[in-house]
């Protein structure tokens, strides 16, 4: 109900451009898939070739299926020990809180080259191996520091009197997180969720070296692909993940909100 | 049995004609596993022990697996292309270690660069033409700290393997400044930049372009310049404890096999073979058997052998240090 | 249900002492009002009770148990939020359900006593709404059908009713009574509606800067407020100051005033509190009653409050309060010169 | 805040164990996690990058500070090292800059269904893959490329941008990559505040500009230092985006270890390169401490 | 500074109408008190008046021009909010100093005003506390010396002391009072305390149901209501149904009750209202007087509220409610035959 149009449009159109922004590389990536040209040469020569090849591919299917069953895994693994941590950062005040605070940046501030090479050399070491469990254990541990850090931000603006009411009100901590300090950070927690997938989804570096030969994740294929040549079939299954995650999600969009109430 | 080959993506062996006719002729399986850099492939073969079978090492690398034990002697005597190798690949020093073989010679190749046939109307035949003015903007290099020195090392006319004026490397180097459009690390991203006309020449390897030719059929042609070039070896071993070690071996004979090889060489581009017998197969005019052989012969090649671990950190460095100069 | 004692508890935020040594008996089944200026510690108070915040010294004892080591959740304690806390994700309903639905109560039970409750807060329809489309009443009603909802043993309402019109908050505050006796739920609650606190309380405690000042049933403390403070906090009061004299006082202008008590030692500077409402306004001519206590004065502000005037009268450099209930009587206006008469035993002594 | 402050210093050994059982039930799975997947290797890093060797297959490494000594004798490390401090700093700035608006508008002026597919729209190009992401890249802004004929197209006579291989290159790919970080950071922490605040700050006469500086920056900060603090850290670390979009101008600390790791066989000297920058980051997260803390309370 | 004009203003949520064609005028550098029930719409007239929501149809004009299309910051209107809305992130004194901020006002003389409005509301020294460092009632003063401090137009003030004890309110109202006559702010504000409502305001808005049911001047309010509602609503009123009859008013009973005005038509329904300070009690065998109203009825509750005693008498099958200042005499009891007095000329016909 807002008068002020003028301001409101403006943003939306600033929202739009930035999106376009955000879908340029996906567009071409898209429009490119449908180029017969193995170098993405133009101008654009439409075909399904790589569809075509694609899908008899059965190695970059499985591995996409693969990418999507570790992600998955992760995702739910490592949002929900990340906001039980943010939880008691925010609830509790102890010894040693920055401490544990200071130790989230590891994981994201040294190279992930580094923390796979150290990962193989342990897990070698520690008998856990390699393979689609190890990638999931490495993977959690990188989506972790973002699900915290996210989530704790989301939390600086929860009134704590809330909780209060709902422990007043009989319910146990588990509960005062279901019903009460869970909705509220909901939107933090969905966008935790959405940062640990992509963090899982996409990661390459990790995956490459806990892969074991012959389960591979689409990243990893992606990568090793490069040297072959990089070609457009890529592009083509990309495209059908975009494709299949927006179908996804906007189908998700419809029946849940968690933008929050007001 | 199932064997599991460790090699680069794209590199010969998973080649899926290859793969079949082989389990057609032997009832074996092949599985690949891939690695993108020779540090890489020692870190698979140190932390996997056991899993491989066959794996694909730079003869420049070999020494140093066979001494770190990851790979096992050969018992060349049941596999029958062996006696058709190359007699001078079959037993370079690299890959005979004490009398034993480590390595058995697969495809050598060499390190120069090539040219897009249609920036020039005479192909050149100096290795400094990467550093002509002509060619402002237009080179491409591969990022490789240990193949920059050794180009530099050529065209200040030193031995790759041990050069001994790091300065004059640096300076040569330096000098690449205004030449250099960008760094490639993949034959893929090679091709597109090829054919998107970023490059005029890059640094480039003699298989590779082969494939880039017939495979993808880019306007390239391989120069092998008079001041010199590298040469490289590659080998293929058997990993230490391999599970399937018979099938391994003869895995590795059909990888030598003229039958094998031509069709590498002709449908796809592959480098030279060790096996004089397949060159001798390939058309009269093929690169390999052209070029390659004649390189080969003239001496003008410096091959790549084992790098003193200080000697490579120096060559990262000075590397390095040039990147850093090159930039605005 | 249970008592609840507070045992010599004081509490620091930083280095400000937020409570100091407070020590009440909190009766099981009793009524119990809480009263103080703004910032004087009563919501700190309650906060320890429910469990949210831990005292830096002293004991808490509910239903005869340290409850030290309980957390809130068990401790049984309904508590209603000055802020109301709402939840803003839940209906009106669920919000009401909450207490009802952590204790697993059989759903056609829920419905049945979020249902009552919000019948008892005059909210019945209002039950799918979220609280940021309430009004600021409506919120407060909700919390207080959330706190009790559940018939918790203990019940901490933290001003209730501020937010409601007077109707209503009458309406409300004879449910209250009602439900707390039936129940017989030991209710702790603040307010600034003095008629509030001395007609539904059992007793009532006063707090000042984190101590407790007095403590009673609350006709003892209205009617024998034992300092200047409770005297003026708890209702109005005119004080006088003076010198102890025999039954009495003798004030600065040598005037006698008598009192209720005789006050301490003679010659000892005292305080003595009369409220307004025990004095009568009367013509300058008045009679003189010998036994009453007297003074002349002239008004100098007469306000019209609804069901009673109030003037303002000066005598000497004093302004005297007075309240007259508004029976239809001409009143007195700025200027004239009255009496102000009352009787000895209105006149209070009180610590300064 | 408050609550949690003041039950330290009151509450009785009971309740304070229970306090530090929940603590740990709480913090204990997701740390016993990255004890097992991350410390630990990591700490074997921390380790390798004191000796002169990796002491795998049998090689023996001796105690040595050299690898760390390596970056302050080497003038061009440090200048690498500040290059990719500046890179991470511009990277997070320009998230900031083109991100929080974009975040304000999803948070304040959309609503309803739109607002989730919105939300949904700025995350969904993370989920393809950024090798990919950046390819396309090469595509846009090289010469003659698609951006340059775009804008040859809109205005005639344009000319070329040549963006390929530059510095700023390296910087549209990144902000590129990491701009939904900031976008979802910020929304989070927007969405929390209140109508009433901003209504509040218009009846006191304050225009949009002082809503924005005095209310829903300061009330946004935590979201704005999380996105910039899961910006800057990975990206002064990152060596495939320089790589690839940066050519020759695309050497940077990132690129520097991951040779070490790749090229040459120097763990030990990767390994306190990476150590190095991680000081880098935490000494600079020390001396923010203070405004961040303030900031994000 | 600024009269404010509202005609015929609807407002809509979703399909619920919470103001319903509402016309006021709001005299320049006037004080109006706005009541209500809860829920009633005065927080949203408030709101639409300050310009944060648009009415759905009617007009707004503020100093004589209209201000549809004039945005809330341009209109220079200070609101106290219901839930305060204190900016979290900014000390106190930055939160009562932002109005003078954004009005680019010198550095000092900011301090100097801040200072003056935290000693108006008598918060000096909390100046660098936090607002979730404060008490509701300190929380409620920084609001309203926040939207006080910077002398704005119009003031708008939703229950601005309804969480501060009675001396501080009191206190509060006086130098309310006293800056808005100094400066002349046309102060709109909603209270549920009759007494403040009755004290501070020029004028008086009864709104109901989102429609406003009576306006006028207080005393005109309480003393002729025109409706059951607005007798109730502000201040007690005991209400009689019966049929006009001549100047008076035949109950149910058969007894006659003569009424300020006639009531209109003969035998027509009518419904007469009685404050209850207006009735006094004397014991059953007191004096009948031929003029005034008198009803006899039995005490069926004494309630003590501090200055004064308030008695359910019941007659026939109602009860009617006194109010007897405490003057010390003893009270009646429970139980005892009375009978209630009072003068025809406070008998008021209201509609029903
Ligand atoms: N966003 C909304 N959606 C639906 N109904 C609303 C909304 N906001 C207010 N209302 C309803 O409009 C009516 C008027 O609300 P308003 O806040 O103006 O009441 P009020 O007179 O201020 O009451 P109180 O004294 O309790 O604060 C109420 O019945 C309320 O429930
Ligand atoms: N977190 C805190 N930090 C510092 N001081 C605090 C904090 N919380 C409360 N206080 C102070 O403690 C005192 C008591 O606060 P409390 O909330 O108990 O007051 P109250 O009696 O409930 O007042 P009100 O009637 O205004 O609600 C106040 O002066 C308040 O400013
Ligand atoms: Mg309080
Ligand atoms: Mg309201």
């Amino acid at each position: 109900m807002r008068r002020r149009i003028g301001l409101a449009t403006l943003g939306r159109v600033y929202l739009a451009l930035v999106l376009m922004f955000l879908y340029i590389p996906i567009l071409v990536m898209a429009v490119m898939s449908f180029n017969a040209s193995q170098f993405y040469t133009l101008p654009i020569d439409w075909s399904l070739r790589w569809y075509e090849a694609l899908s008899g591919n059965s190695k970059l299917l499985n591995a996409g299926f693969n990418s999507i069953v570790v992600a998955v895994v992760t995702t739910a693994i490592a949002s929900t020990l990340g906001t039980a941590a943010a939880i008691a950062f925010f609830r509790y005040e102890f010894r040693g809180k920055q401490v544990l605070q200071l130790l989230l940046f590891p994981p994201i501030a040294i190279p992930w080259l580094i923390t796979g090479t150290a990962m193989l050399l342990f897990f070698f070491w520690a008998g856990i191996g390699r393979g689609l469990h190890a990638m999931v254990l490495g993977h959690v541990a990188l989506a972790l520091p973002y699900v915290i850090i996210v989530v704790s931000a989301r939390l600086k603006a929860f009134d704590p009197d809330l909780e209060a009411a709902a422990r007043s009100l009989g319910a146990s901590p588990a509960q005062v997180v279901r019903h009460v300090t869970f909705p509220f950070i909901a939107p933090g927690f969905i966008a935790a969720a959405l940062f640990a997938f992509a963090v899982s989804f996409d990661q390459f570096v990790i995956s490459y070296f806990l892969a074991v030969p012959g389960v591979s994740t689409l990243p990893v294929e992606i990568y090793t692909a490069i040297r072959k040549g990089f070609t457009p079939e890529i592009n083509a299954i990309s495209t059908i993940v975009i494709v299949f995650s927006m179908t996804l999600l906007v189908g998700v969009a419809r029946y849940y909100r968690f933008g929050g109430e007001r | 049995d199932t064997i599991r080959v460790l090699n680069w993506q794209g590199y010969g062996t998973d080649e899926d004609w290859s793969v079949e006719a082989f389990e057609k002729k032997t009832g074996h399986e092949v599985v690949h596993d891939y690695f993108n850099s020779e540090q890489e492939m020692l870190t698979k073969l140190r932390t996997n022990p056991g899993t491989y079978d066959v794996v694909l090492i730079n003869s420049a690398y070999t020494p140093q697996a066979a001494e770190e034990g990851l790979i096992e002697p050969i018992d060349t005597s049941t596999m029958e292309n062996v006696e058709d190798l190359a007699p001078d690949l079959r037993n370079s020093p690299y890959l005979v270690i004490d009398g034993k073989t480590y390595g058995v010679a697969w495809v050598w190749g060499v390190t120069s660069y090539a040219i897009n046939t249609n920036d020039f109307e005479t192909a050149p035949t100096s290795i400094e033409e990467l550093w002509s003015p002509k060619h402002e903007g237009k080179v491409g290099w591969r990022d490789d700290a240990v193949e920059a020195v050794q180009i530099a090392a050529i065209a200040t006319g030193q031995k790759i393997n041990d050069p001994s004026d790091f300065d004059a490397i640096r300076e040569k180097l330096r000098a690449l400044k205004p030449q250099i459009r960008t760094f490639w690390t993949s034959e893929n991203e090679w091709n597109q930049y090829m054919s998107s006309g970023e490059f005029e020449l890059s640094t480039y390897w003699s298989g590779s372009a082969s494939r880039s030719k017939n495979n993808f059929g880019l306007p390239v042609e391989f120069v092998i310049p008079k001041e010199g070039a590298i040469g490289w070896l590659d080998g293929l071993s058997i990993a230490k404890d391999a599970p399937h070690k018979e099938a391994a071996k003869q895995f590795i004979d059909w990888m030598i096999d003229p039958e094998f090889y031509v069709k590498w060489d002709t449908d796809v581009g592959a480098p030279a073979s060790a096996n004089t017998k397949a060159i001798g197969e390939l058309a009269e005019d093929a690169f390999n058997r052209q070029v390659m052989g004649k390189a080969a012969e003239s001496g003008k090649l410096q091959f790549m052998g084992p790098i003193d671990d200080t000697v490579r950190q120096k060559m990262l460095e000075l590397w390095q240090e040039t990147k850093t100069y090159y930039q605005n | 249900m249970a008592s609840v004692s507070v045992r010599g508890v004081s509490k620091l935020f930083g280095s400000f002492k937020a409570l100091d040594d407070i020590s009440i008996e909190f009766a099981d089944g009793g009524f119990y009002g809480l009263l103080g200026p703004s910032g004087s510690g009563k919501t700190t108070l309650l906060r320890l009770i429910a469990g949210f915040d831990f005292p830096d010294s002293g004991e808490i004892e509910i239903g005869g148990e340290p409850v030290g080591a309980l957390p809130a959740e068990k401790r049984d304690i309904g508590m209603m939020f000055q802020s109301y806390a709402l939840f803003p994700n839940m209906s009106v309903f669920d919000n009401v359900a909450f207490g009802l639905m952590v204790r697993n109560t059989a759903r056609a039970e829920i419905v049945r006593r979020v249902g009552e409750a919000l019948e008892l807060v005059r909210l019945t329809g209002l039950d799918d709404r979220k609280p940021h489309q309430l009004s600021g009443g409506q919120r407060q009603r909700v919390a207080l059908a959330r706190a009790i909802v559940f018939h918790p043993r203990v019940l901490l309402l933290d001003e209730p009713l501020s937010a409601l019109d007077k109707a209503l908050r009458v309406g409300m505050q004879v449910e209250l009574k009602r439900i707390q006796r039936e129940i017989g739920i030991t209710t702790i609650f603040v307010t600034h509606d003095q008629e509030e606190a001395l007609t539904l309380s059992d007793r009532i405690g006063v707090l000042r800067d984190g101590r407790l000042v007095q403590e009673g049933a609350p006709k003892e403390i209205y009617d024998r407020p034992e300092s200047a403070f409770a005297a003026t906090f708890l209702g109005d009061a005119n004080l006088f100051r003076g010198r102890a004299n025999g039954d009495g006082v003798v004030l600065a202008d040598g005037s006698r005033m008598r009192t209720a008590d005789a006050p301490g030692k003679a010659d000892e500077e005292v305080v003595c509190a009369v409220r307004p409402e025990r004095i009568e306004v009367v013509p300058a001519d008045g009679p003189a009653d010998g036994e009453g206590n007297m003074l002349d004065a002239t008004v100098s502000e007469a306000i019209f409050a609804g069901n009673s005037m109030t003037y303002l009268a000066s005598w000497q450099d004093q302004t005297v309060k007075v309240i007259a209930q508004n029976r239809g009587a001409e009143p007195f206006e700025a200027g004239a010169r009255v009496r102000l008469v009352w009787r000895p035993a209105d006149t209070v002594v009180v610590t300064p | 805040m408050t609550v949690a402050a003041s039950t330290e210093a009151g509450s009785s050994a009971k309740a304070r164990r229970g306090e530090a059982r929940r603590i740990a039930v709480l913090t204990g799975p997701a740390y016993l996690w990255l004890a097992v997947t991350v410390f630990l290797p990591i700490s074997a890093m921390l380790y390798f990058s004191l000796l002169s060797e990796a002491p795998i297959a049998g090689r023996v490494g001796q105690f040595t500070l050299e690898n760390y000594q390596a970056f302050f004798d080497k003038a061009f490390y440090q200048s690498l090292m500040l290059r990719s401090l500046r890179l991470g700093a511009e990277v997070s700035f320009y998230c900031f800059l083109f991100g929080f608006p974009c975040a304000l508008v999803l948070a304040k002026v959309v609503k309803g269904r739109w607002r989730e597919a919105m939300f949904l729209l700025v995350i969904i190009p993370f989920w393809s893959n950024a090798l990919v992401r950046i390819f396309s890249w090469t595509m846009v802004l090289r010469g003659n490329g698609i951006l340059e004929q775009f804008l040859n197209a809109v205005i005639p006579g344009f000319g070329g941008l040549d963006l390929m291989f530059t510095y700023p290159a390296i910087v549209i790919g990144l902000v590129h990559s990491y701009l939904p970080y900031m976008i979802l950071t910020c929304y989070i922490s927007l969405q929390a505040i209140d109508d009433d605040l901003i209504e509040a700050a218009r009846s006191l006469g304050a225009s949009r500009w002082t809503i924005l500086t005095r209310i829903l920056l300061p009330l946004s900060m935590p979201g704005i230092v999380a996105g910039a603090v899961l910006i800057f850290v990975p990206v002064i670390g990152s060596f495939m985006e320089p790589r690839i979009l940066g050519g020759r101008n695309g050497t940077f600390i990132g690129t520097v270890i991951e040779d070490q790791f790749t090229a040459v066989f120097n763990w030990p000297l990767g390994a306190a390169l990476s150590f190095i920058l991680l000081g880098c980051v935490l000494i600079i997260f020390a001396a923010f401490h203070p405004i961040l803390r303030r900031a994000a309370r």
